[in-house]
């Protein structure tokens, strides 16, 4: 049996979901878009962006109190309810980052350019990937993808350290004036921010292990 | 409650069925009150020439014209209740076991022949008991009994015609009354009194007793009163079986007479107006006396089944 | 790239909601038994193409406030109600048309009760008597059959005998015999109440799809079935001291019972009443 | 033995007694009908017992078919009068049944059923037979249509209230008149109940004898004239019977038999149809 | 400072779970009426003082179960059970003690049924038939009134009839009653079904709070009450050939609720099934 | 009337919340403890104890998810519920940031020692006050209180962007060697998290007058 008006509240909030998610992808990709062309006012319209992103989010939240509230799912459904619940959690926190990289990007845009260092593009491309892929397991509800896009978290932490390292020995390095120091730590927090985001989708991986199977696991 | 809302709306279509259907409804208090009015008229003359005097009276002498009710009277009261007695215990252990649901075969062969007992025409009953119960309970019954307890009054003098040979075959004829109401009575307690009482590990027995005879009490005793309604107005069968002597016996061995018997045997001689008058009111003391004892009845058994609708 | 985004969640409530059409216009209605005042002065909207649940507790009114809907109340000789109820310009309570009403405003009841006739003579018993031709009947019969999800299960024996079918089939063919005559106006009293949990969900999945048609109310004890099934709620309780029923609340279902605006609503949705 | 099995004992022995008591009650009926059959039976093995009319005691080859014709007409005209009249009584009493009107209707009509059928017998006398001063058959039919008339009226009730009120309501939720639900819905769905209270009156009205004492009074001869006195069986048994004459006596025994038959077979059918009732309005 | 954490979340259930002792063990039971087998092989063990909850749609054999517990189905002739069901060593099934059974196990109907006596005297019905001395029963009847959260509402009552209580009261008197004999085990068969929400969550309070002293065993169709109220549910099915009741899942409440084991009883959790 | 089970397993619930805010906040506490007195021992406790934090915060949310399961909650009922799962959820976070701030105190005890500036202390004893405070709060189910606690993110906030300020400028006055580098950029880190920190009582005090009274604000 369908239970119609249940599976339709269900599909009408993966779809938010699956919009938000959508939208969080655009988000960072645009926030690193502006990173890498010094676009101080692209870096602005994420940054105002980010209300659509809350809004989106407030929305989720709601219709998820509504749909258990009034149908008053158990199991199966309560998970699954939960699980996306759980993502769309994590989804705001990535709009987040993006718009914490959006802030560094405005400060950047202040000081005098350098030419950005190959790991940020490379780990830019990694998060946005990540991202993309972890809202295609969402949507084919495909558990192992999930956790395959989880693991490429590694490679990120690695760009991450390496970019640290870079940094620090940089201004250790002496020589360092003031806008280097700035440039550098700002560099150093989107590099963090961009990391941060990788963690989330291994939370995301491992929320959909959760809605798809009740498994909770650590895939950290 | 709003005493104050302003009249309210009442507004319906005519409804020319109910009209119709009333109407002929109506026709069941019609004809009670018509046989009342009619046989007042017609007892008119008596009632005039003895007033209340002739429900005292204890003659009965058409030649004369002398008319008095008390014998028929007590000879109607009198078989009543002895078949009562007879019949209440019997109809009372019958109803229970029909109102058992096991042993479902059994119950049937006997709720079907409880029913047929019902069905059997009067005159068969006074047939019988003119040629087969009179003589045997005579012989075997009354005989003895006086013989043995005939120092006390009332269980001497047998005869083959007699007010309780009338009282035995009345019981049998109102057993099923009492049954089907009280089996009735009895299936309305809820089902679910009986599995509480046998859930906290009552006895069939203490079931029974404790329970659902209490629960079924008063329409028991409606059922009861019914019967003697019906044992009140019962005519051909006593009449064939009574002996139909016109006074009060000292013994129920002794022959007596009833009300409709009295009626039943002498109407169609009746030949003075003051004879036929005083048939007619014995006809209308017999239906005022029956009609009260119903009343009385179904008022009882409707409060009950009213009662375990409620409950049920 | 980025757009912003269209509001989520049940957006075509929004739209219904102040500015929907309303069906049924009750106003002010109060109802007597005899000397008994059963309701008080109750006044909401049923919007048009809508499920909208009647909740309360036990002699809350709500039972009567339906039987008011399609002057079911005629069958009992005491009672009167007061104030209007609107039906497309139509007052209910003070209409002479009832055969028309009632053709409008169909209901169905807590025990299915089919006719001890055949399936198909079950669903085909008004028309006849309304004089409708053989043609428009027996489309009307496999119509209403589809339109109540039970054609697929009975279309093989339309001639057995409504009896034979389960509880479940019994209450859908209720409600094809119900639509066969095109109500407007679908009320359902505890329509579930003698059923099972799965044949309750095939109801209520029934009812959602039949939307699409009719404007559904429903009265039901059970409040997660009004939570599950509705879009609007009506919260009536009995008046502690006058003992007559009023109307407490009245909202989409979602927001009633996600932020009621009464404490006595919030303490009956809880389960804290009482 | 401790308190447990005692109880356990006693209950048992009520169990007997109960059964014993019931068995006790259903000997009467085993000696009606042995008798009755067994007495019954030598006159009632002849066919002219059913061909030939009275005749005088000592010539052979009397019949009783003038109360047999005579307890068809009575009867069948007594059916005609009050059947139709106690269907549509019935229908009012369960579609109405909360008008106060209603409730004096039913309880005349149980009253109505306890009235002592004598009384019922001066009545109709009082009204038909005094004025026209003869007895006539349709006087007998008339107070046997009184006799009739509340059985039908309460078992017609009794089934059409056995129909679930859904029914009744989903009728009139359908936008049909009352009156159609009434007699094209509900009395088809209680019709064997109906049939069954028809049947049950005319079982009981055929075994009357004290109306028709005074209004049919009884006739000797075969008469097809319902205004004029007519037999009936129930007649027959209660006159031979009280007769000194043996063969009178046994004639008697066979119109009892006859009677018995009769009503019995009727009360049976009726039964049969009343299973079917229960079982239908049992699935509704 | 700081302390590894206790685990949270209804630890009760867990120390009973598997460790916990058994009040009633069912073996292999089933169960004919005549020739139909309404059981089959059911299974399971009822612990001791927890609320043990029996789910599954109609005609699962629920209730057939439950009065197999104390041989209520002697009332039906031809109803038979092979198999075993044991409460303190003693196997039901096969007992001739029928009276110390139903004495031992107590039960509670859907219908609250109070007898035709006075509210005192309802109680005192039972005490009495065991011969006990009036000022036991006195003492009883006071405090199963107590336990059973009727005391207040009737003390100054006593003598009146039973049938004066409304419909959740009567049915805590049903209760009452069934505790007087100082029962072990109660079991309850749908008790909440004829009443409304606000009697229903009072019943289903009451019941928490007997679990200090019984064991309760409940049969509901109302799949949301068995998950508030019980420790421990079992979830039944007619099997969809043989026709007859089995046992398809037994679990905790919370997990059967959350993480069924078995695909019919998510579904049927869940609203799919059927 | 009271709904005695689910009362029950509200409180039951309250107490595993106050019980994981207690944990965090000594969370806090010790890392910052272990900062100030250099003890990677202490720190590398912290770290370990994390686990705790997360096992109590997989149980909550399992609890939740029973209650909701089995208990149907609707309007305030089911709001209670999300608001103390929205609650842990920031508090599991929280848990996250004292674990990285005892990551870098491991780091820090690896450099040679510099005194800690001022700010350090006060800034963790404002985030250690507020989180303090906020637990009060949920306890006591004070709204007001908890908005007056999370207006006091404006001064971590403020101390934070001095602290950013001040090492940008000391590593831009050159001179820094790798050490130095990194340990400015390690404290900035510190900082960071001590104001994320800050931000999450925040949210905290959000969720607490979303469960209070349903109210969706904004207290950033």
């Amino acid at each position: 049996m369908p239970r119609l008006t249940f599976e339709r509240e269900l599909a009408s909030l993966r779809e938010s979901l699956v919009r938000m998610g959508t939208l969080v992808e655009s988000q960072i990709e645009a926030s690193l878009d502006a990173l890498r062309r010094r676009d101080a006012a692209a870096a602005e319209k994420v940054r105002n962006q980010d209300q659509y992103l809350n809004e989106l989010f407030r929305q989720i939240r709601e219709q998820v109190f509504m749909v258990i509230s009034t149908q008053q799912p158990v199991a199966r459904d309560l998970r699954y309810l939960m699980g996306l619940q759980y993502i769309a959690t994590e989804l705001e926190r990535m709009g987040d980052y993006a718009v914490r990289i959006a802030r560094m990007t405005s400060t950047l845009c202040a000081l005098p350019e350098v030419p950005l260092r190959a790991e940020f593009g490379l780990m830019g491309e990694l998060a946005i990937g990540q991202v993309h892929d972890i809202l295609e397991a969402l949507i084919d509800q495909n558990e192992p993808h999930a956790r395959e896009v989880a693991s490429r978290d590694n490679e990120v932490d690695r760009l991450y350290h390496r970019v640290f390292e870079d940094l620090v020995k940089e201004m250790g390095a002496g020589g360092t004036d003031a806008d280097g120091a700035l440039r550098a730590v700002t560099l150093l927090l989107v590099a963090h921010n961009l990391e941060r985001i990788s963690d989330r989708v291994t939370n995301v991986a491992e929320d959909i292990v959760f809605l798809e199977s009740g498994q909770v696991v650590e895939l950290g | 409650m709003a005493e104050t809302v302003a009249a309210p709306v009442l507004r319906r279509p005519p409804d020319r069925f109910r009209t119709v259907t009333a109407l002929v409804a109506a026709a069941a208090p019609l004809v009670l009150v018509v046989i009342v009015v009619v046989l007042i008229r017609g007892s008119a003359p008596a009632l005039h020439q003895f007033g209340l005097g002739f429900l005292v009276g204890q003659t009965w002498n058409p030649p004369i014209d002398s008319f008095g009710a008390l014998p028929a009277i007590f000879g109607t009261v009198a078989s009543s209740l002895i078949s009562l007695a007879i019949a209440l215990p019997v109809g009372i252990a019958v109803a229970v076991i029909l109102a058992e649901p096991s042993h479902s075969s059994i119950r049937g062969v006997i709720g079907t022949g409880i029913e047929l007992l019902a069905a059997i025409p009067s005159v068969v009953y006074g047939i019988w008991t003119l040629y087969v119960l009179s003589p045997w309970s005579y012989e075997h019954l009354e005989v003895p009994i006086s013989d043995r307890l005939g120092f006390i009054g009332w269980l001497s003098q047998p005869a083959t015609r007699s007010l309780f040979n009338a009282s035995l075959v009345l019981a049998v004829m109102i057993l099923p009354t009492l049954t089907a109401i009280s089996r009735d009575v009895i299936r309305a307690v809820p089902r679910g009194m009986k599995e509480n009482a046998v859930a906290l590990g009552a006895t069939w027995w203490e079931t029974t007793w404790h329970v659902i005879l209490p629960a079924a009490r008063a329409g028991i005793f409606g059922a009861t009163i019914l019967a003697l309604g019906r044992a009140l107005g019962e005519t051909i069968a006593v009449t064939m079986a009574i002996g139909n002597r016109y006074w009060i016996p000292q013994s129920i061995f002794e022959p007596a007479y009833t009300l409709a018997s009295v009626i039943a045997n002498e109407f169609t001689e009746a030949t003075s107006t003051l004879h036929q008058a005083a048939l007619i009111e014995l006809g209308l003391v017999l239906i005022l006396v029956t009609l009260v004892v119903n009343l009385v009845a179904l008022l009882l058994v409707r409060s009950v089944s009213r009662e375990t609708r409620l409950t049920a | 790239m980025i757009q912003p985004p269209a509001p989520v969640g049940r957006p075509e409530l929004r739209t219904v909601y102040g500015a929907g059409p309303a069906k049924v216009k009750v106003d002010q209605l109060s109802f007597y038994y005899g000397k008994f005042q059963a309701l008080h002065d109750v006044t909401f909207e049923i919007p048009e193409k809508r499920i909208t649940a009647i909740i309360g507790p036990s002699g809350c009114g709500k039972s009567t406030l339906l039987r008011v809907l399609n002057r079911m109340y005629d069958l009992v000789p005491s009672a009167r109600a007061t104030g209007a109820v609107v039906i497309d310009g139509e007052d209910v309570v003070s209409t002479r048309k009832l055969l028309d009403l009632r053709q409008k405003v169909g209901m169905v009841f807590q025990r299915a009760t089919p006719f001890p006739m055949s399936i198909r003579d079950n669903i085909a018993f008004a028309p006849r008597l309304l004089g409708w031709k053989p043609a428009r009947i027996k489309e009307a019969v496999t119509e209403s059959l589809e339109r109540a999800a039970l054609l697929d299960e009975v279309k093989d024996r339309l001639d057995e005998p409504a009896t034979s079918l389960s509880g479940g089939q019994q209450q859908r063919l209720a409600i094809a015999r119900c639509i066969a005559v095109s109500p407007q106006v679908i009320l359902m009293d505890e329509p579930c109440s003698a059923l099972d949990p799965v044949a309750t969900l095939k109801i209520e999945d029934l009812m959602s799809t039949l939307t699409r048609d009719f404007t559904i109310v429903i009265v039901t004890h059970n409040m997660q079935q009004a939570a599950r099934v509705s879009d609007f709620t009506a919260f009536m309780l009995m008046h502690p001291e006058h003992r007559y029923g009023e109307l407490i609340e009245f909202a989409p279902t979602a927001d009633l019972f996600n932020q009621p605006q009464d404490q006595r609503t919030e303490a009956y949705i809880t389960g804290r009443f009482g | 033995m401790n308190r447990t099995s005692r109880r356990s004992y006693t209950s048992f022995a009520w169990l007997g007694v109960m059964y014993l008591l019931t068995a006790f009650a259903l000997i009467p009926l085993g000696l009606v009908l042995w008798f009755t059959v067994a007495k019954g039976l030598p006159p009632a093995l002849h066919i002219e017992f059913y061909t030939n009319v009275f005749r005088p005691v000592g010539v052979p080859g009397a019949g009783i078919k003038q109360a047999i014709v005579g307890t068809l007409m009575l009867v069948g005209m007594a059916s005609v009068m009050a059947i139709p009249a106690g269907i549509l009584g019935g229908i009012y009493l369960a579609e109405y049944g909360l008008a106060r009107w209603a409730g004096w209707v039913r309880l005349a009509s149980d009253v109505l059923v306890g009235t002592p059928s004598i009384a019922v017998g001066l009545f109709v006398y009082a009204i038909l037979v005094a004025p026209l001063h003869h007895f006539s058959g349709v006087s007998g039919s008339v107070a046997l249509a009184v006799l009739m008339l509340p059985i039908v009226v309460r078992t017609t009730e009794g089934s059409v209230a056995l129909i679930p009120n859904g029914l009744r309501e989903s009728g009139l939720a359908l936008g049909l008149p009352r009156w159609r639900v009434s007699l094209q819905l509900i009395l088809p769905a209680a019709a064997p109940g109906v049939i069954t209270g028809a049947l049950l009156s005319v079982a009981r009205a055929s075994g009357e004898t004290a109306p028709l004492l005074f209004t049919a009074f009884g006739n000797q001869l075969l008469s097809l004239d319902p205004t004029h006195a007519i037999q009936a069986l129930p007649l027959t048994v209660y006159q031979y019977a009280l007769t000194p004459y043996k063969s009178l006596q046994d004639q008697a025994w066979g119109a009892a038999l006859v009677l018995v038959v009769m009503v019995l077979g009727i009360n049976l059918v009726s039964r049969w149809v009343l299973r079917r009732q229960i079982a239908l309005a049992g699935q509704l």
